[in-house]
């Protein structure tokens, strides 16, 4: 048993409480340090073990309570594969960069600050980790009572209160829906680890109304976190509400962590039982995630506070990927991987380049800061960089996630797969493209009647701001985005550690047997030309689109108006009273559990 | 009769749903969020019960006793201290949003929205 | 939406949510028959394996512990939460605050209560192997045993005791110590958290090797939680009452 | 299922019912502290004697402490806050 594994969670872990120790007593900047060091020292030790993990999955049983091989597993096991260590490397690399972004932009209890983010990325690096069901659920919650709290870090700044309260009850709610499946999976199994509820259910057979609540309950309660259509209206209340940084780690990896949970789960547990109901179970994903894709574009070109458009378009781009994860194809989940590391990137240097906004020019909104940010050109260069692969332009960005996502959907026939993919990214990055124009280059009309008002955040812009180190991260991450669409051999890695994450024998044998599963089969990248069609499409569509409604006010009067009536309902919808979330919450479970129950027979 | 614990569950968690969606109030919906986690206790201590079965505890019975789940327990102690946590989080965001908006009605409170 | 709008919607929604449930419990072992083994398997292990009586604390500190670490750190993350929540008023604000039950008679009652409870507290953690009880309530047990100095006595002596210099670095330490338990089992060898004390004997209180330390770790960091999240509540409530808070909007 | 059972699961069953529905905050307070209680006897017919002390410290110190802190701050604020 290697003694990284634990460590990567430890350390940060150890690090917070130490902190919070001596926090009080040592100057704003050692707490800065001890935080950079205990994200960065775990984020090496995530890269060491991801190299250990090729073809392999390594086991790790806390308090040496190692079952012998075929025996129960009483205690709480680890199983971490190439996803999982991956998955702990970007959460920790995203966590290390949001720290040092954060060595200037923060200011009152800084150690707090430091403190809360460490357990937030260390809960998300365990969770990703994690082999066992319930173990999974107590870092998911440690993951969401840190995010809550760290979405009203600034606040006296930020007065809309109602981000953090609507966050924190739709995402508790969402964690009571999964454990009430991880109940009903206990009922039934009497286990908790999740190689061992896989081999009871599937050794029981039954897919009763048990087996089909459970799978439901899990999968909203975890779309919750994943903020998809209709459990996604907290997403862009706490993305408005939350320091930039925070919102790196929000949209990064926060939101993704809900769609993991749902392939590991889906993957090792339920495979098994419900591997014959792989139409419906797709289907219906697919449908979700096809609303959540088309929400999300809309809803991100009606708005003009920048962070909420990012959030928004987030949530289109988590549309995307839940498509990818709903083929049920390790081709197509392998794409999705690759797409959410090169959405990380860019989407995290998006939000920092908001911080750097709000803390020079004392404003968030694209109209208001309308020309305020052409001498900004380091940020401007990383907004167009980072926008500029979230277009998905051929061999760029998010390039090589959308092109396996759409090949291999035409090959399970699903030829509307890249029309969604297209519309939400040409969607979501017009609207960002737009709002770039008109901060960075002074483009276009300084009013747009379409755009929703929002209360903006308004600190007041500090005189002389050191923006050396919080430029360079946000170039950085910025570039990193970019280049991850050229490296198709990260595509391909992404592909071969799909087929190993998918294959529900192989993972029950490491774990429970201590067997090493057969390694996968090499990949090797094909570029299809209609990946490539889809991809110039996306990239002119977003340019032209974007271009365009920076000049809405030289579109026909009664056209502006027709969409302003068109888009009347859904923006209705976007209610912001917790009352409303919780209903939606209660109809979207009620909906996507009686499809899977009316369609898993 | 026998499903009757496992119903409970579900009422309470469903009785703790309505009240958040109806309620007018911050500091009621946060009291509302405990009682729906208090219907996920019921559901794990009930699954873990065995008729005629005692405690988990080994102090003074032989081990050969017929004893309810242990692990359901400490899983349901687990929930029972995250509760807690969270509902005072939620309260501390309710009081906080009073101080600044000068209201604890969820319709007020709004600032965002579309 | 009007809120008879989103009670209809709810009410759909908590009709299907509720047949889904339903649905799900239906098909559950009956109610009184739990099959599965995990539970059975943990309980005849407990005490030859542990020497530990009782076999719910064995799995939260012992077969589960790394899921009461977690826990702990949810708590405390929690606290820390609702501290920098009211970071506005400081324990400046509030120190020249006289908030003072003028009785003889309830102030030594309090005083005895007080000191009861903090023996009962450490009661309920000494004996969490042997009977009911353990870190978490006895921890909130021994927070308890500070309110009863305000509820009784004076806020400014509740505030001398359970002043957050104290409250903040116990669970800190606690929490810190839950982890750092962890991480010794290495220095001798063993995975994380394993045990690296001798079992002692079954019933007495020093029973269930390094579990015994993880118990008391996590009672510092749950009451040390506690008293946070409870000094918090009331210092924030006197600045309150007592006009001293700074933000008050309209 | 033992009769102590059925009747601890109506209290149970009423206690939620009452508190979602008390709309007085101080009223609310009041019941979800009887709920706790009755949670309480509901974990002891359900051979959880752990839980049930954990729910009796919860229901009878935990949210006490806390829930009133809050109502009586709320209530000081108003007071103060000319209207």
């Amino acid at each position: 048993m290697n003694p990284m594994i634990p460590l990567i969670a430890a350390i940060p872990l150890l690090a917070a409480t130490l902190l919070a120790l001596v926090g009080k007593w040592i100057p704003d900047a050692a707490a800065d340090i001890v935080g950079m060091v205990a994200a960065a020292v775990p984020a090496v030790l995530a890269g060491i073990v991801l190299t250990r993990t090729v073809g392999r999955i390594l086991s790790y049983w806390f308090g040496g309570w190692r079952p012998r091989a075929g025996d129960f597993p009483v205690a709480i096991g680890w199983a971490v594969d190439r996803f999982g260590a991956g998955f702990a490397f970007l959460v920790l690399i995203l966590l290390t960069s949001a720290l040092v972004y954060s060595w200037r932009y923060m200011e009152a209890d800084r150690y707090l600050y430091v403190v809360l983010m460490l357990a937030f990325g260390a809960a998300m690096a365990a969770f990703v980790l994690s082999g066992d069901i319930f173990n999974m659920f107590v870092f998911f919650e440690l993951m969401s009572v840190a995010a809550f709290a760290l979405t009203a870090y600034k606040v006296e700044e930020t007065s809309p209160l109602q981000g953090s309260f609507n966050f924190a009850v739709v995402n508790t709610i969402g964690a009571f829906l999964v454990l009430f499946g991880i109940a009903l999976l206990y009922g039934r199994t009497g286990a908790l680890n999740l190689a061992e509820i896989g081999v009871r259910l599937t050794n029981d057979g039954r897919h009763d109304g048990l087996v089909i609540a459970a799978f439901a309950f899990i999968t909203c309660g975890f779309l919750v976190k994943a903020a998809c259509v209709p459990f996604h209206f907290w997403l862009a209340d706490a993305h408005a509400t939350a320091p930039a940084p925070v919102c790196l780690l929000f949209s990064g990896v926060m939101v993704e962590v809900g769609f993991f949970a749902i392939a590991r789960i889906y993957w090792t547990v339920f495979d098994g039982v419900l591997g014959e109901f792989q139409h419906p179970i797709r289907d219906v994903l697919l449908g979700v995630g096809v609303v959540t894709a088309i929400t999300g574009a809309v809803m991100c070109g009606l708005q003009r506070h920048v962070k909420r458009l990012l959030a928004y378009s987030t949530i289109a781009h988590a549309g995307c990927f839940l498509i990818g994860l709903a083929l049920l194809d390790p081709s197509a989940l392998g794409g999705a991987a690759v797409y959410v590391i090169a959405h990380a990137f860019a989407k995290g240097s998006l939000f920092l380049v908001g911080g750097i906004l709000l803390m020079t020019r004392g404003g968030i909104d694209e109209l208001l800061l309308h020309g305020l940010g052409k001498r900004l050109y380091v940020a401007a260069a990383a907004w167009f960089i980072a926008t500029l692969a979230l277009a998905s332009p051929p061999f760029l960005g998010t390039y090589t996630g959308h092109a396996l996502i759409e090949d291999s959907a035409s090959k399970l026939g699903y030829w509307w797969v890249p029309i969604v993919l297209a519309f939400a990214t040409i969607g979501s990055t017009a609207a960002i493209f737009r709002a770039g124009l008109r901060i960075f280059i002074g483009a276009g009309a300084g009013d747009d009647p379409i755009l929703s008002q929002q209360p903006s955040e308004s600190p007041p812009p500090e005189e002389d701001p050191e923006l050396g180190i919080m430029s360079a991260v946000t170039l950085l991450l910025a570039v990193a985005g970019l280049l991850c669409g050229a490296w198709t051999g990260l595509a391909t890695r992404a592909v071969e550690a799909a087929h190993t994450f998918t294959d529900r024998l192989g993972y029950a044998a490491a774990v429970l047997d201590h067997r090493v599963p057969p390694p996968p089969a090499p990949e090797t990248w094909h570029t299809t030309t209609s990946s490539i069609v889809w991809a110039v499409v996306t990239l002119v569509g977003s340019l032209t689109i974007g271009f365009g409604s920076v000049y809405r006010n030289r579109w026909p009067e009664s056209m502006t108006r027709a969409l302003d009536t068109a888009y009347g309902p859904i923006r209705a919808i976007h209610s912001g009273h917790v009352g409303d979330y919780v209903a939606w919450l209660a109809f979207g479970t009620a909906v996507i559990g009686g499809l899977f129950a009316v369609t898993i027979r | 009769m026998s499903v009757l614990p496992y119903l409970l569950a579900v009422f309470v968690f469903l009785v703790g749903l309505y009240g958040i969606v109806s309620s007018r109030n911050l500091i009621h919906i946060a009291v509302c969020v405990s009682v729906c986690q208090s219907g996920t206790y019921i559901l794990l201590l009930a699954i873990g019960y065995k008729t005629h079965g005692t405690a988990p505890i080994f102090g003074d019975i032989p081990s050969s006793r017929k004893v309810v789940d242990p692990v359901v327990q400490s899983l349901t102690l687990t929930d029972i201290v995250v509760a807690v946590a969270v509902s005072a989080l939620i309260l501390a965001f309710a009081l906080k949003a009073y101080e600044h908006e000068g209201t604890l009605d969820p319709h007020e409170i709004v600032e965002m929205k579309g | 939406m009007t809120r008879s709008m989103r009670i209809g919607l709810f009410l759909a929604g908590a009709a299907g949510v509720g047949f889904l449930l339903v649905w799900g419990v239906l098909d559950l072992p009956t109610f009184g028959h739990y099959a599965g083994p995990y539970g059975d398997i943990v309980s005849k292990l407990t005490e030859p394996q542990r020497h530990i009586a009782n076999a719910v604390t064995a799995i939260v500190f012992d077969y589960r512990g790394f899921d009461t670490m977690g826990e702990e750190l949810i708590l405390f993350s929690a606290a820390s939460a609702v501290a920098m929540l009211f970071r506005e008023t400081r324990e400046a604000d509030t120190k020249d605050i006289v908030d003072a039950v003028r009785a003889d008679a309830v102030n030594g009652l309090g005083v005895l209560a007080a000191i009861v409870t903090l023996l009962l507290a450490f009661d309920v953690v000494a004996h969490g192997f042997v009977t009911p009880g353990g870190g978490f309530q006895g921890g909130v047990v021994f927070a308890a045993a500070f309110v009863f100095v305000y509820f009784t006595c004076e806020y400014h002596a509740y505030l001398r005791l359970a002043t957050t210099k104290f409250a903040e670095p116990l669970e800190s330490f606690g929490a810190g110590s839950f982890v750092g338990l962890g991480m010794i089992a290495f220095a001798f060898g063993l995975a994380f958290m394993g045990n690296f004390i001798d079992y002692g004997v079954t019933g007495r209180i020093r029973s269930g090797g390094s579990a015994a330390l993880v118990n008391w770790s996590s009672a510092l960091a749950v009451a040390g939680g506690f008293m946070v999240i409870f000094s918090e509540y009331l210092k924030d409530n006197m600045a309150a009452r007592y006009g001293r808070t700074k933000k008050v909007v309209q | 299922m033992i009769p102590l059972q059925s009747v601890a699961i109506l209290f149970v069953a009423l206690g939620a019912l009452c508190v979602v529905l008390a709309r007085d905050l101080v009223r609310q307070a009041l019941l979800l502290s009887i709920y706790g209680f009755s949670l309480v006897v509901l974990f002891v017919v359900f051979q959880a004697p752990d839980v049930a002390l954990s729910a009796l410290v919860v229901s009878g110190i935990a949210y006490p402490v806390v829930l009133v802190g809050a109502i009586a701050r709320v209530a000081a604020i108003r007071k103060r806050r000319p209207r």
